[in-house]
């Protein structure tokens, strides 16, 4: 484990106090619990939007708290849950008289723990809460039947159904909106990833798997869960080939369609390879007769130290593109 | 005696502590290898929730160590450990001793609380399918003397236990690798077969 | 080598093609030359501002050109100064009536490039040019003595001096002063770097070097250079501590002063760490009397995929601290 | 005959190819590993600049080489040497052939392109400690018989590689080592002996 750290256990807490005081102007913290992250900016009468989940993704989940995006963040340990009564804490925080927004990743810590913050800010403040899931990991599981529950994992696209809620909520929508915007959000998102080399949990203090020098796997989640296939680590543009062809295949993404493109590195790889792999994607979509209607590169949703990049497509339409072209303003996101 | 409670949940915590390693390889196999770490910092948090307190309603005790287990692991099966808890201290309410009648509500109650909370069935290669065959053994064996009753509940989880290496994962990150999670154990059975070890251990006395 | 690319000869090349396709709203290049890389928003009158230097450091060096901040950067290969000529051309582009200034890092290959450029510009086009260097690697090298030039190599502290030197030029200060204000922020800018992890440039396939699993070299240069002590990895508060002692020493910071502080990664250590670093230096600050008046914290100026950190301090005064604040919009990195 | 030239850098680029992994490995001791890459690829656009060229004037001959390499590899040794090519071409404007002086003056006026730009003193450790010792041998060997010239000249820039061992370096990347830098030695310096190495190849037919 080669890490700037200090004593495992501390990690989080030492993370968070490093997040605050250098974002201090902007973000605070509940109840004194680090760990209930939330913005000092309130509009009342905006919807609340909320997310949460474990830490080791930054700026996921917490980084997109600020103008224009979300209110708050429940922020688990590493790779794990944070807990239903920080998450409702958070909820009572952000409620400017609205309602709120739960938009996660679809895991199912996560979803048994938010389950129980929605009865407890149900029953105890009469606050009414929507949820949206983030399940676009496209390599997890095969499409959901209709009607029945997605089996997909949430990875980097997230961050478009913040990005379409956050700029709803702040254009002053109501809850059902809000919802029904980041639900169209999330179910018009595909993600598809791949890692070439393992991270490490801090207080497990070893790689969990490993891949060996010259493989690379297609598909592996985001806390290093199985991918679809393992294989000799190929170039750049046969990566992006093979990622891109099962993005758009799976919605699928048609001629003529409109999409905003997240080229996402997972913590290790430099920017310049994700923008070898940005020029590959511009080149497919082209071909397809697809429109890149916006590019975002960089780390959006990273795996601790893994290296290795994610694609992800969100098909936009006329009521979409206003909403991501919104202005945002956190500590960890900006846009203008 | 409330006394044979907190016993039972120090035994758990100290077996979740010994088998911390063995959770986390079985779980990097199919998950993220948390596992030995929630399982025995949950464990330990439920039982030091309780291990001063002169509580004396049971079921006010065991609620709060469910209480203590959610906030302190809130993960998968922290949640639905906590959760299963959380029931078992609501089913127990205005309880004082531990009769086997007692004993056999709390394993009960703990599964039925993870069902409502997790929504598994029997078959999914789940923690429930360690707990639920050790919970119908305690069922049909309810006069036994309670060191015997606890031996076959544990020899029962372990079975159960042994039956996921044939089970495809419907649920967690394992689902995600569907056929080809067929052969492996379930390292959430495993917990229940950890926590009708600590049931025998802690009645033997 | 594990690297997401193709053919190295192709590594410039296609990244640079990546990164035009992406923001083509706000970039372009001189004379279809992708090296030669300038903003597309000009401004008559206002000192133009250019840097130059070797990639594989990104978002160094183009990722600075932007509204308020840099009007052109010259791209070298990885690791490799670009070309007199490409410099010349940009000057050329860049110039929008007020002179040129030349902002870049103390390596010899630039300087002579930039030195043959600044000739080129005097002669063939009359425009007239300014210099300042970045030398703020406290660990490359003794203060230099007074008169003489510093043979400090130049490392993220080069972003204060951008920050400064582009605010400056951006409220339309003559070259005169804007050059005055980036030797100044120069002048007041100290970093120190740690570096846990080798990593390798594209088209020579393997580490020029190597760290041992245990081991961790304080002051590495950003192409590997040696540091001033390799040794076993301690934990992230005692390294924050020698690090932060040698650069307070250096200027020196002293009590009162107030400082602009940056944490900066150097590719593959999660932001995680880089926090856990900031809230040490926040420490060490209030205990020295010193107050830190802004903090940056992310990836500022890199090293490929090597894992390690680097501190700068700016010391900043009622002159520079309104220059830091002035807003700032690349594609690379915004300030609101 | 410019034909000699032409083929002076041909060997001179073949030789640098040849030993791209010395230079490489030597240049990862004190620097960045770059040297390798750039002194191949750089002599490489040099003489692809002239090779099928007409131009009857060495001087401009040899300035135009200089120039493709300033442009190729914009890099320390890259741009020195660039700067050494131009100002020999500089100096042996209007000449158009390759008599013993115009070969010492090419050598001569190549030292001081390259101190020109750099400001290197001799014994700073630097690609001038090869090439000084071997200009004053071709200055005070002018009159004999090219291949000997050749030959004496190329030990004499051995000979000065090899003193750089005892040298600190007061330029570049390696001058950050101080004192450490003293017992290696200098890559550049390497560079001035596959110069006359390539000289000496050249002219022996
Ligand atoms: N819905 C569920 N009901 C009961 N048990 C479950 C359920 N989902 C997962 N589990 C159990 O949880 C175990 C994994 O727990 P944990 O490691 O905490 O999950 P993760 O880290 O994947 O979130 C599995 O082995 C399985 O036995
Ligand atoms: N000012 C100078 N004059 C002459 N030679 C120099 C000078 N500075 C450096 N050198 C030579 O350049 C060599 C390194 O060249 P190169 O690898 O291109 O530099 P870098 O990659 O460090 O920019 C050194 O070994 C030295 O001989
Ligand atoms: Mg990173
Ligand atoms: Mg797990
Ligand atoms: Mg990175
Ligand atoms: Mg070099």
């Amino acid at each position: 484990m080669k890490k700037i750290i200090n004593n495992p256990e501390n990690y989080l807490k030492e993370m968070l106090e490093g997040i605050y005081i250098a974002h201090q102007d902007q973000v605070t913290c509940v109840n004194d619990d680090l760990q209930c992250y939330v913005t000092k900016n309130k509009t009342p009468g905006k919807v609340g939007i909320s997310t949460g989940g474990g830490s080791g993704h930054l700026p996921l989940f917490l980084g997109y708290v600020g103008d224009g995006m979300l209110d708050g963040c429940a922020v688990g340990d590493v790779f794990q849950s944070p807990s239903a009564e920080q998450m409702f804490e958070i909820t009572k925080d952000i409620d400017q008289g609205a309602g709120v927004l739960y938009i996660y990743g679809n895991y199912n810590g996560d979803i048994f723990n938010f389950d129980m913050a929605t009865e407890m800010a149900d029953f105890e403040e009469n606050i009414q809460v929507t949820t949206v899931l983030g399940a676009d990991d496209v390599a997890s599981a095969g499409p959901s039947a209709p009607g029945e529950k997605s089996t997909r994992r949430g990875v980097a696209g997230i961050f478009f159904v913040y990005k379409c809620a956050g700029a709803a909520a702040a254009k002053m929508y109501d809850l059902e909106t809000v919802t029904r915007i980041a639900q169209k959000a999330a179910d018009n998102v595909r993600t598809m990833g791949v890692a070439l080399s393992a991270c490490v949990v801090p207080r497990v203090g070893k790689a969990g798997f490993s891949i060996e020098e010259n493989e690379m796997e297609i598909g592996m989640g985001i806390h290093g869960e199985t991918g679809i296939r393992r294989g000799q680590l190929e170039s750049a543009d046969q990566i992006t080939e093979e990622m891109m062809q099962q993005i758009l295949a799976d919605l699928p993404y048609v001629e003529g369609d409109e999409v905003a493109v997240l080229v996402n590195g997972l913590g290790a790889t430099p920017l310049d390879e994700q923008y070898i792999v940005t020029r590959k994607i511009d080149a497919i979509l082209k071909e397809k007769g697809i429109k890149a209607y916006r590019y975002y590169v960089g780390e959006y949703a990273t795996a601790l130290e893994m290296s290795g990049v994610s694609i992800s497509l969100l098909k936009v339409d006329e009521e979409l593109k206003p909403l991501i072209d919104y202005p945002v303003n956190t500590p960890f996101f900006k846009q203008m | 005696m409330l006394q044979d409670m907190k016993r039972y949940l120090e035994v758990v915590a100290n077996i979740m502590q010994e088998n911390k390693d063995t959770l986390i390889e079985m779980d990097q196999i199919v998950g993220d290898g948390d596992l030995g770490l929630t399982m025995s910092d949950g464990f330990r948090a439920a039982y030091l929730a309780v291990k001063d307190t002169d509580e004396q309603d049971l079921g006010k005790l065991v609620y709060a160590g469910g209480k203590a287990m959610a906030s302190a692991v809130p993960s998968t099966m922290g949640t639905l450990m906590a959760s299963g808890l959380m029931q078992a201290g609501k089913d127990l309410r205005n309880q004082n001793e531990l009769t086997n009648e007692n004993w056999v509500q709390f394993f009960d109650s703990f599964e039925a609380g993870v069902i409502n909370r997790g929504k598994a069935n029997v078959g999914e290669k789940t923690f429930i399918d360690g707990i639920d065959p050790a919970v119908q053994v305690l069922k049909e064996n309810i006069e036994l003397p309670l060191a015997q009753l606890a031996s076959k509940a544990s020899k029962a989880a372990r079975q159960g236990y042994e039956q996921t290496a044939t089970m495809i994962a419907k649920h967690g990150r394992a689902a995600t690798r569907g056929e080809a999670s067929r052969d492996l154990l379930d390292p959430g059975a495993y917990v229940a077969v950890l926590l009708f070890e600590a049931f025998e251990i802690s009645v033997k006395g």
